[in-house]
Order: structure tokens, then sequence, then C-alpha cells
């Protein structure tokens, strides 16, 4: 009849594109006469701000202001092959494909200003909008004029494309899952401390406070990386000690059918959440960036399950940590069981979760 | 029947049972109320009818005849967006866009109706509202700063309990 | 200024905020119909009477699919990796899931769909069921699949993901402990606020334009072209713009169907499902059964795991085999053990489908390898920091696929985690460092885990 | 939506009845939070239906120790009432819903098998409140928990109690967006001193605890014997098992406050 409170750690990893490679992303951008930029791309935004920070990537690259930029990911007619909004591809796939377009349509730009300012392209630089000539800043030429100029003067039509595909990483022996090639674009890392507060009498946990902790190589937007943390985390949260399609798996009855009925993470569920953001680059990925918008949601459950044992002294490893996993799991603490096995330097846990236990076609155990 | 959608007083059509939303989305175009449920769980949907937040998948049109109808489109436009806009805007409080026409009219509300800036106040008032993307933190930051407006919509603020360590630094 | 590290506000951020940003169920065209799906009402069970002529007489219906108008039937999320497909658009002979599409009707509004829908006349002829993933291979086990109970793989007469490094019954051997633990995380919704919608519109030269929520244009470009047997030049996906997706559309759920009745039709067609159809009939995350065996050194170093996969599919294989190689390539997790012993199963069961959603194929191995850590922690008395920094992956330690890792960062998460926690370390480990392995970070047991190879 | 349905919107309280007559074919659509979703999903297809908007049945009375609330009235205007009543209105859904939910409603809902309903129903029974209404035979007044036995083409107008000396009021919350209450129990003392006790979500419709009363003043007990009084199954929000564990807590809670 009190509440506990407890903290559980957690460390992960997660790859950034398809596993094994092989998913293509490609864009292309065009000049308007007055320098501003299109880019086509085919990424779907989802939420996670595709749009916006495939432009920020170009914008960058370039060497134009953010509002230079127009994004279209609207069809497929316009836009070329994306593989697509998954696998935590769209920054480190996607992005370098916009790169490469951007980083085309530069040096097409510096060529241009190069005839026009008699300036060799190696010796200028486009800088918010404008070409400089490198260690003379006052000879300057508008990329809106630059842009013009290719237009008006030298019939040109100043155009980028860029294409990302990392080889598919075969798997070379089937029976030890040995590849040719590293089978991800990058992979980041992160870590979650979760603080909760268990109530014994009703099994009810509530989560209290997280701190997390990420390496996202690059934050190409800060604020965009902390709302896909920030969003991970109760979604997490959920996956810890709300959510269930089965809430009496493995039996398919009693799905909740709407929001009364399926614990989706509410508003009253936000725990105060603190956020590192770590800045190791990647090698591959666009100005080092890694992707994280995945990894998101897969730190908070096993800290929040370590940080019940550290209340209540129980392990719950069926998840979600449902008050009545809580109690039940109290009930046989309390009965002198909830105990692993320990045999010689054995120690079993879950024995009645087991496939040993539970069924006859499969067993699993440390004999070979 | 008649209602006042966004200041445009508007015949409706529609069976006097069809829930407000239909009648907003299907019948008179106005689709910044979102189908989200249409069983009243999530806000996506979430109008003012004569000033109070209501549910428009809940509300059979027949009931409110006559009622003035404030969508997020009556809210504020583009070149010209409210407060609280302007804060879902520069505190990054929507990602996929989809829960914010009803979060964006439910915070108006609160606020107007003299809601203060304390975090579980904001949480009470808005629980009903589900955001499946942003776990919530910078929808509260915006709601809890929205009331002065004129922010800088050309950045976006850091969040509040942010640390970035560059690779150098570590 | 900067763009890139720049605090930029969202490119469509006003859109959101005004109601001005239009998603598929926003936009509008003269003549549209509405759809309404006949889904099963059983979870497993032969078809055998389908006939649609009375729904076609309801008036106000223009249009009712079935498998016998797709030109072709079936066609696999992995079909473009050479892997056989195993899943209906619409079913044929029998249903393998409650809540799986049979037909759909397209009428002038939802009422008169929802009365053709009533108007099928379909029978079934209910079979037995599979829930339990652990019970997939014993002798007396409903068969659920025409595969059998689990996927066979197609490559080299493997029936599972297997893992093998080093010699994992020296590891067991060698430890001073060996903790196994089972974990079984759920299946749970995407829930995405704008549920599975598509509107495909006939144009008058012949193409489809097909207005879409897809997380993946291309990939569902190519799904839709297989299915319709046309170039991908007849098609044209408008999209870009989705209201949640977290894994759950990129699976194509709605959009063929939809192009279907559009075409029989030969108007407008939006089908959009209710949340109801969201919440039972879309697929979910899968739920895993894992069951990890560790040897552990009574100072903190892991030697070997041994570990099983039971990877919940629900009634068809759709990304679920990738998801499983993707998991078992994950299960050592931020961490370096040398001896590996790993089997998975994609295991059939008469759930809806699983598939993607955000942190596929790792969000379970997460749980369990560091639930399993944690409890390691607590039997043998560590820190639970200091345990995890000594295994944590450095530079050149080599992955379960013997690749090596070129910028982990496994140390320095953790050591910002304690720093924001408050959590001392001990100087070592404080002072510790994602740069390759030497001295006290480098036992003997780990001496021919590093490498420069790969990246 | 059938544009056949013949939608009544009356005046006036005496109109409402008249247009209800002796009910049965008439789908009443008092704030909408139940009626209209299932007429949108095509679950209750209305001939004819009445909507109350108008009818003049809002308002909570309170004159002496007599509290008289009309079935228009919204539940969150019943928020700052004493306990069990306004805890237990405050509990329900969230502010938007509470605004446009009904007392009559709240009182009519059916419990879909996903999960339970009518939150308001165990405050009411537990306040020995009784309920008027019309329909066939006229105008009828009844206990709430008779009314919840047979309550089918009835117009609800109002909810009457007598102010208890003391009330309480406790659930099982688990925190999620749409809140259904899994399991709550209403407990007053009357104003003869008599303890009742009263539980949502332990039965299809709010259940009376008679064997917990009898043990009101050992609370351990009485949440034990409250076990007896109920019948608790398993749904899509709680196992019959947890409600099993969690019903001698809330019971025991609700006397512990009542002293």
């Amino acid at each position: 009849m009190a509440k506990h409170t407890g903290r559980g750690l957690a460390a992960i990893e997660y790859p950034s594109g398809m596993n094994q490679n092989g998913d293509p992303s490609q864009a292309w951008i065009k000049v308007k006469p007055d320098g501003r930029i299109d880019v086509f791309s085919g990424t779907s935004d989802i939420g996670n701000g595709a749009k916006t920070i495939q432009s920020q990537i170009v914008a960058e690259s370039i060497g134009v202001p953010y509002d230079w930029v127009t994004f279209d990911n609207s069809n497929t007619d316009s836009s070329p092959v994306c593989t697509g909004t998954f696998a935590s591809r769209a920054t480190v796939i996607a992005g370098n494909a916009v790169l490469k377009a951007a980083e085309e349509v530069k040096t097409k730009l510096l060529e241009i200003a190069s005839a026009e300012m008699e300036i060799g392209p190696q010796d200028l630089d486009i800088i918010d909008g404008e070409v400089q000539a490198r260690g003379a800043p006052s000879l300057t030429m508008d990329v809106a004029d630059v842009a013009a100029a290719a237009t008006y003067g030298h019939g040109q039509l100043i155009t980028g494309t860029g294409a990302e595909l990392n080889a598919f990483a075969a798997i070379t022996n089937s029976e030890t899952g040995e590849v040719d090639s590293p089978p991800h674009a990058a992979i980041s890392y992160a870590a979650c401390a979760a603080e909760v507060e268990v109530d014994d009498e009703t099994g009810i946990v509530r989560i209290v406070r997280m701190v997390q902790a990420y390496d996202v190589g690059k934050a190409i937007n800060p604020t965009l990386v902390e709302g896909q943390i920030e969003g991970g985390a109760v979604m997490g949260l959920g996956l810890g000690v709300l959510e269930d399609s089965y809430p009496y798996y493995p039996s398919p009855d009693h799905r909740g059918s709407h929001f009364g009925s399926y614990f989706v993470p509410g508003m009253e569920d936000l725990p105060q959440i603190e956020t590192i953001i770590i800045e190791n680059p990647s090698a591959t990925g666009p100005y080092g960036a890694k992707g994280i918008g995945e990894m998101a949601n897969n730190s908070q459950p096993p800290a929040i399950a370590a940080a019940v044992h550290d209340a209540v002294g129980v392990w719950v490893t069926e998840l979600p940590i449902t008050p009545e996993r809580v109690l039940r799991a109290l009930d046989a603490k309390a009965a002198g069981g909830g105990q692993p096995r320990r045999e010689g330097k054995h120690i079993v846990f879950d024995e009645e979760l087991s496939v040993n236990s539970v069924a006859s076609g499969i067993s699993w155990t440390s004999d070979s | 029947m008649n209602i006042t959608v966004n200041g445009d007083e508007l015949e409706v059509r529609s069976p006097g049972l069809t829930s407000l939303l239909r009648v907003l989305r299907d019948e008179l175009d106005v689709v910044g109320p979102k189908a989200g449920c249409e069983a009243g769980g999530c806000g996506a949907c979430t109008v003012l009818v004569d000033g109070a937040p209501r549910r428009s998948c809940l509300t059979a049109v027949a009931a409110i005849d006559g009622a003035e109808v404030t969508t997020v489109e009556g809210l504020g436009a583009a070149d010209d967006l409210s407060p609280v806009q302007q804060a879902f805007v520069h505190y990054y409080a929507a990602q996929c866009g989809f829960c914010t026409p009803g979060m964006v009219v439910a915070a108006t509300h609160y606020l107007d109706s003299g809601g203060s800036d304390d975090r579980k106040e904001i949480q009470e008032a808005l629980r009903g509202h589900v955001c499946r993307c942003t776990g919530y933190v910078k929808i509260i930051e915006a709601v809890a700063a929205a009331r002065g407006g004129n922010f800088d919509l050309t950045t976006t603020a850091e969040g509040g309990y942010t640390t970035v360590m560059t690779g150098d630094a570590k | 200024m900067k763009a890139v590290g720049a605090r930029l506000p969202r490119y469509d951020g006003v859109g959101h905020v005004t109601g001005q940003t239009t998603y598929v169920d926003d936009f509008r065209v003269h003549g549209m119909l509405w759809a309404k799906a006949l889904r099963s009402p059983v979870h497993h069970a032969a078809i055998t009477k389908l006939d649609t002529s009375r729904a076609e007489a309801v008036p106000g219906v223009h249009a009712v699919v079935t498998h016998t108008d797709v030109p072709q039937l079936e066609y696999g999320h992995l079909s473009g990796l050479g892997i056989p497909a195993d899943e209906p658009l619409l079913a044929k002979d029998e249903v393998r899931y409650m809540g799986q599409p049979i037909a759909l009707v397209a009428a002038e509004d939802l009422e008169a769909a929802t009365a053709g829908v009533a108007a099928i006349e379909i029978e079934y002829e209910e079979r037995p069921t599979l829930w339990d993933v652990r019970e997939a291979f014993d002798s007396d086990a409903a068969v659920v699949h025409r595969w059998g109970n689990w996927y066979p793989h197609f490559e080299d007469e493997m029936d599972r993901r297997q893992i093998r490094k080093g010699d994992i019954q020296k590891a067991f051997e060698d430890a001073d402990h060996i903790i196994q633990g089972v974990y079984r995380p759920a299946a749970i919704e995407h829930v995405p606020m704008e549920t599975q919608v598509s509107m495909v519109v006939p144009e008058s030269d012949g193409r489809l334009t097909i207005h879409s929520c897809t997380q993946a244009m291309y990939f569902s470009l190519g799904v839709i072209s297989a299915h319709l047997q046309v170039p991908l030049n007849k098609l044209k996906i408008v999209g870009g713009t989705v209201g949640g997706g977290f894994g759950g559309k990129v699976d194509t759920a709605s959009e063929t169907i939809t192009a279907l009745a559009a075409m029989k039709a030969g108007r407008p067609v939006k089908w959009r499902w209710t949340r109801e159809e969201e919440f039972l009939a879309s697929s979910t995350r899968a739920p895993w059964h894992m069951e990890i065996i560790d040897a552990v050194t009574s100072d903190g170093w892991i030697l070997g795991r041994k570990m099983l996969t039971l990877h919940d599919s629900g009634a068809y294989a759709r990304f679920s085999p990738y998801g499983l190689t993707k998991h078992s390539f994950h299960h050592t997790g931020a961490y370096t053990i040398p001896h590996l012993h790993f089997d998975g199963y994609v295991v059939f069961t008469n759930r809806v489908p699983t598939t993607a959603m955000r942190g596929f194929g790792v969000t379970s191995v997460s749980f369990a390898v560091e639930t399993h850590m944690s409890r390691i922690v607590d039997e043998l008395g560590l820190d639970p920091y200091e345990f995890r920094l000594k295994n944590a992956n450095r530079i050149h330690d080599t992955s379960p696929n013997r690749i090596s890792y070129t910028d982990p960062s496994t140390v320095d998460v953790l050591q910002s985690i304690a720093g924001a926690t408050g959590h001392d370390l001990a100087p070592a480990y404080a002072a510790a460092t994602r740069e390759p392995r030497e001295g006290e970070w480098l036992p003997d047991h780990l001496v021919d885990q590093i490498s420069t190879e790969g990246h | 939506m059938a544009e056949a349905t013949e939608v009544l919107t009356p005046d006036s309280p005496e109109a409402a009845a008249a247009a209800f007559g002796e009910g049965g074919d008439v789908t009443i659509i008092g704030g909408g939070t139940i009626m209209v979703p299932l007429v949108t999903h095509g679950v209750v297809q209305p001939n004819k239906a009445l909507i109350l908007a108008d009818a003049g049945l809002e308002g909570v009375d309170q004159s002496g120790t007599t509290v008289t609330i009309g079935a228009m009235t919204s539940v969150s205007a019943l928020s700052e009432l004493d306990a069990p009543l306004g805890p237990c209105a405050a509990n329900l859904g969230d502010s938007e819903v509470r605004d446009q939910a009904t007392v009559g409603g709240n009182l009519c809902a059916v419990a879909p098998p996903e999960h339970p309903t009518g939150d308001l129903q165990g405050a009411f029974v537990a306040l020995g409140a009784s309920v008027r209404s019309t329909g066939a035979g006229g105008e009828r007044i009844e206990p709430v928990a008779d009314f919840l036995a047979d309550r089918d083409n009835r117009l609800v107008l109002d909810v009457t109690y007598e102010q208890p000396q003391a009330g309480a009021f406790e659930s099982l919350d688990r925190p999620h967006t749409h809140h259904p209450t899994p399991l709550a129990v209403s407990g007053a003392r009357l104003a003869d001193g008599s303890i009742q006790l009263a539980a949502t979500g332990a039965a299809p419709t709010a259940v009376r605890l008679p064997s917990a009363e009898a043990e009101a003043s050992d609370p351990d007990a009485a949440g034990t014997a409250a076990l007896g009084d109920v019948r608790l199954v398993d749904d899509a929000v709680s196992s019959a098992w947890y409600r099993e564990r969690i019903l001698p807590v809330l019971v025991r809670r609700v006397l512990e406050q009542l002293g």
C-alpha cells in the first residue's frame, strides 16, 4: 500500500537505411531564372520533417537562403524514385540524393558565374545567395543574376540530379549470417534512464522522468531532432506500460477497436523528458547525419522494466507492463516464488514462459 | 438549417442527424477539421460552436441550427496567424499535422477562457486530444507560451530541456 | 545564414496550423464514389460461396470488386527481392484472419456501399486456428499457411534465420554464470491520426491518378503496377503528405483495391478506413517471443549469447522475413559478444498480418537484450553503467555479421546519461572512450573480434 | 444516413414528452456523444429522432437538501457538486466530452462489448437517486437501480436525490486519452446515516454493493464482501482478475473517506 520509485537504464543501437541496403533514393533540382531552387524528391513526409530537412540540405549545399527552396514531393510524375520514408532513411539516404543534386547545381551555377565574372570556378563560392570570389569578398554576383544569365544569356537550364544507392549486402553464408559488405548506411546509438513510480496496491506504473541521449551524427535541425526524440519517448512509454493490440495475447479476444479501449498515450501520461543530442558524425550521412526516427521508441521499454524492478523487486518481461502483470508478479514474490531457478552456474528466469514449458515441437536450452 | 462557418452564413441540406464534421467536410468543403475517429476519441475534429469547443463528430447538425461555428481556418490565415498558430509553428508543435486543427482550436479556447501557462492545467484541458507524433512536449510548450503572440516565425525555439554536445565537445 | 544545424521552422508548418495542408481525404473531385469493404468475420475459414450479384443490384452501387477482378492476385511485399508471394489482394478460396478484405463495393454514398456489402452472399467453413507461436512446431498444431507454420526462407533450404559466430559451447564452459530469460513484447497499433485512405481517379488518357497516404510512393507504385499488370507510366501517385505513418503505411493496403473499383466503375472512388478498421484490420507491430541464454563472467564480460526468436507474422509474410533478418543482425545490441548462436523463425498465426513499425525488428531485441542486461547486473551485483560500458561496441569491434564498426557511440551515450542523472562512474569508466580496444578493455576473449574491414 | 429520418427538435419539456409519446420508434439525441457516432457509422438507423438540445431539460436545482438535475444537464455542470457525483463527473471523458455529454444520455448508456460506460450511474445509485421519466404509461418516478433494469422506451426528464451527509468516489485510473472507467466505486452516507455503495464497471450496468454496505464498519471486510455483489468480466480495458483485485481496494478507500 505504498508507492515506490525506481530507476532503470538501457542503451541501444539502430541502423539507418534498409537492412542489407539496396534501397535507392533519387532527386533532381532545377533553378528558376531568379535563382530560386525547385527540389523534386519522392520522399513522403509522414510528419518526420523530410520536406524541411531535405530543403535545408539543399539550401546549405548550394549556399542560398532556406526560403529560396521549394520542395515538391507531391507525385510520382515529377519526382524520381525514393524507396520511401521508413527504415530511418529519409535523412541519410534520401538526404544524400538531394545533396548530390544540389552539389551539381552549385557546380553549374559557379560555371556560369565564372564566365560572367571571369574568375575561375575554383575561386568562387556561394554564400547566402551571392557568388563571392574567395579572398575578395567585394567581387560578387547575385545567384539571381547568375540564374538569369544562364537562362537568357547562355541558353542553359541549370539542373542537378542525385542518386543514392548502397549496394545490396548479401548474406554469403546462411549458416553463419556473414555478409559481404556493411548491411546498413550508418548506425546510431542512444541511451535512456527512466524513473518510475509503482503503486504496489493497484500495480499502476507511472513514468516520472526520462533522460535520453542520442548520437545523431549531425543534427540537421536540432528542433526536429528533439521532436523525434520526444515523440519516440512517448511511443516507447506506450509500448512499455500501456498499449496492446491483443490484451489477452495470444488469444485474439477483447481487442480494443477505438480510442477508449486501446490505450494510446495521452497528454497526461507525459513524464519529464530531458534530451541530450550528441553529434559524432557518420562517414556516410549528409553532413555526418545519422537517422534516429525509428530507434526513438526502442530504449524506453527496457529502461522502464528495469526501473520497475528497482522499485518493487519484480521482473515483468512481457510488455506492456500492465497493472495486472505487476500485481501478479508481486503476488508470486509474496508467495515465495517469482525467483529464477538456480542450479550450479545456471540462473534460469521465466521458465513458465519458455517454449520448453509450453511446446513440444521446439526447445531452447544451453545444451547444444 | 443554417450555420455560420467562420463568418459565412451557409445553408445546410444534409439530413439533420448528419454529424457537423461530415457537414463541414463533405457538404461545405471546410476540410480543416479532420476525421480521426468519428467517435469522439481523438479530438482532431474539434471546432468552436458558439465559442465553445465541440467534437464536431459528436454533434448532430440539427442540434446546432443557427449556431456560429469556428474551425481552424477561421482562427487565422497564413499571412495573419493567430498567437496560438504562431506558437505552434515557433515551438514545432505540429509534425504530421493531422491532430493540429483540433489541437489549435482547443488551445485557443483554453487560453481565451483564461487558461494559465501551468503545464498540469494545459494537460488537463487538452488531454482528450491525441497526438501520435510529438509526444505532446512541444504542444504544451507552445500553449504555455502562446498568449502574447509575436513569435519569430523564421526560427524555432530550443527545447526546454535539451543539451547539444557536438563531436568536438565530446 | 547556415541552413544545416539551424532551428528552421517546418517547411509545411504554416499549412498545418491553418488547416491548409491537404491530406488525401481533403481532396475533392467531382463524381466521386465511396467504398466499403467486405471483411472476414472469422479467423480462419474456407470460402465456400461468394456471390456479388445481389450487391451489384443495390441502388447506388456502381462496382463490386473481388479476387476475380485482380490481374495478378498475389504480389508480395518482398517480391522485388525475388521472394515468393503468399497474400492475395482480395481473399479467394479462404480467409486466414478476421478483417481480411474479400470485396470492395463502390457506391454513390457510404450508406449504399454499406448496403451493398451486406448484400454480398458469402459462406464460410471454419477451420482450426493457431495463436501461440510457441505451439506452431507441435505435431498437433493447426496448419495455417500453405508454406507450413513457419516461413521457409527460400534460401539454402534454411527454414530459419541463423547467426553463428565463435563457439557458443566454449562460452558456456568458460562462463561463471549462464543466465536465461524470456522476453515477450506485445503487438501494438501504429495509430496514425489519419486512417488508411486512398482516392483513385480514372483519367481521360487511360491513366489512374492515385491519391495515397503511402509512406513509400515508389514502393507502392511498384506494388500497384504489379497487381494491375500495367507499366509505371499508366499510374500517377499523388501523395507525399501523410497524417502519420510509423511503418503502417508502407503496406499499400488500400490503393490497389480502390484502383480496381475506380477502373470498374469508371468513376473516382475513395476508400477511407474507419478507426475501427484501423484498429482491428490494419497491420500491427508484431508480437515477439525471445529467449536469451547469456554466458557471463563474474566481473561482467559477456562471453556468448544463445538466442531463439519467434516472430509472430500473423496470417501472411508481408515484411516479416525482412524484419527477422534485421533483428538477427542486431541481436547483440550495442555490445560486442564473441560467441553467438541465434535461431529465428517467422511464425504464421491467424492474427492480422503484422508489419513494419518504428524500430522494425530491433525494438523487440532492444527490449530483450537490455532487460536481460539489467537482470545480469542485478544477479551479479554489478553497476548498470559499468557493465554496459565494459561490453560496449568500440571502433573496430565487429558485429554479429563480422562487420567492423566505424563510429559506435555506446560509450558516449552512456557517459552522457550518467552525467545527466548524477550517477558517479569509477574513474576508468568515466575515462573510457569509443576508441579501439586496448589494455584492460581488450580481454583475451575479444582479441579476435577486432577488425578494420567494412565500416 | 437515411434522408427518411424524421428529426424533431422540441422546444419545451412538454413538447419533448409529447414528441416522444410512447417511445418505441424514437431515437433520442441528448448531447450526441453516444448516439451520433452510432448513426454516422450506420450502427443505428433511426426512423425518427428526437433532438433535445432546445427542450429546456437542463439545469441543476438545489432547493434545501434536494438536488434535481435535468436530463440535458451537461456532465461538466456536475463536476463542482459534492462527492460522489462531482468527482465522478469530473472523472468522465475529457472537458469537451463532459461539456457535451448529458446526464440523461449517461443513464441510458448501454455498455458496448469492449468496456463499461455510464460512469454517472454508480454515483446516482449510491446516492439513492430517483429518475423521473416519461413514455408508455406516462410519467414514472423510480429509483435509479430500477430504472437501469427497465429503461427501454423511456425519456429521462430529471434525476433527484437528497444531499448526503458525506460522499466519496474512487476510480481505477489508467491514464490514457479517452477515459472509460474500467472500475469505479461511489459511496454516500445518506441523510438517515445509512451507507450506500455502488460500483461502475463491475456488471453490465452500475450495481449496488449491499454485501459491502453490511460490512461498512470494517472497510477491509467490506471490500472483500463487495465481490459477492458483482459480475466481473474480461474486456478490452481490464480483466476480471484485475477488477477482482481492485474492487476491494476501491471499496475500502471509499469507506475510509466516508469515515
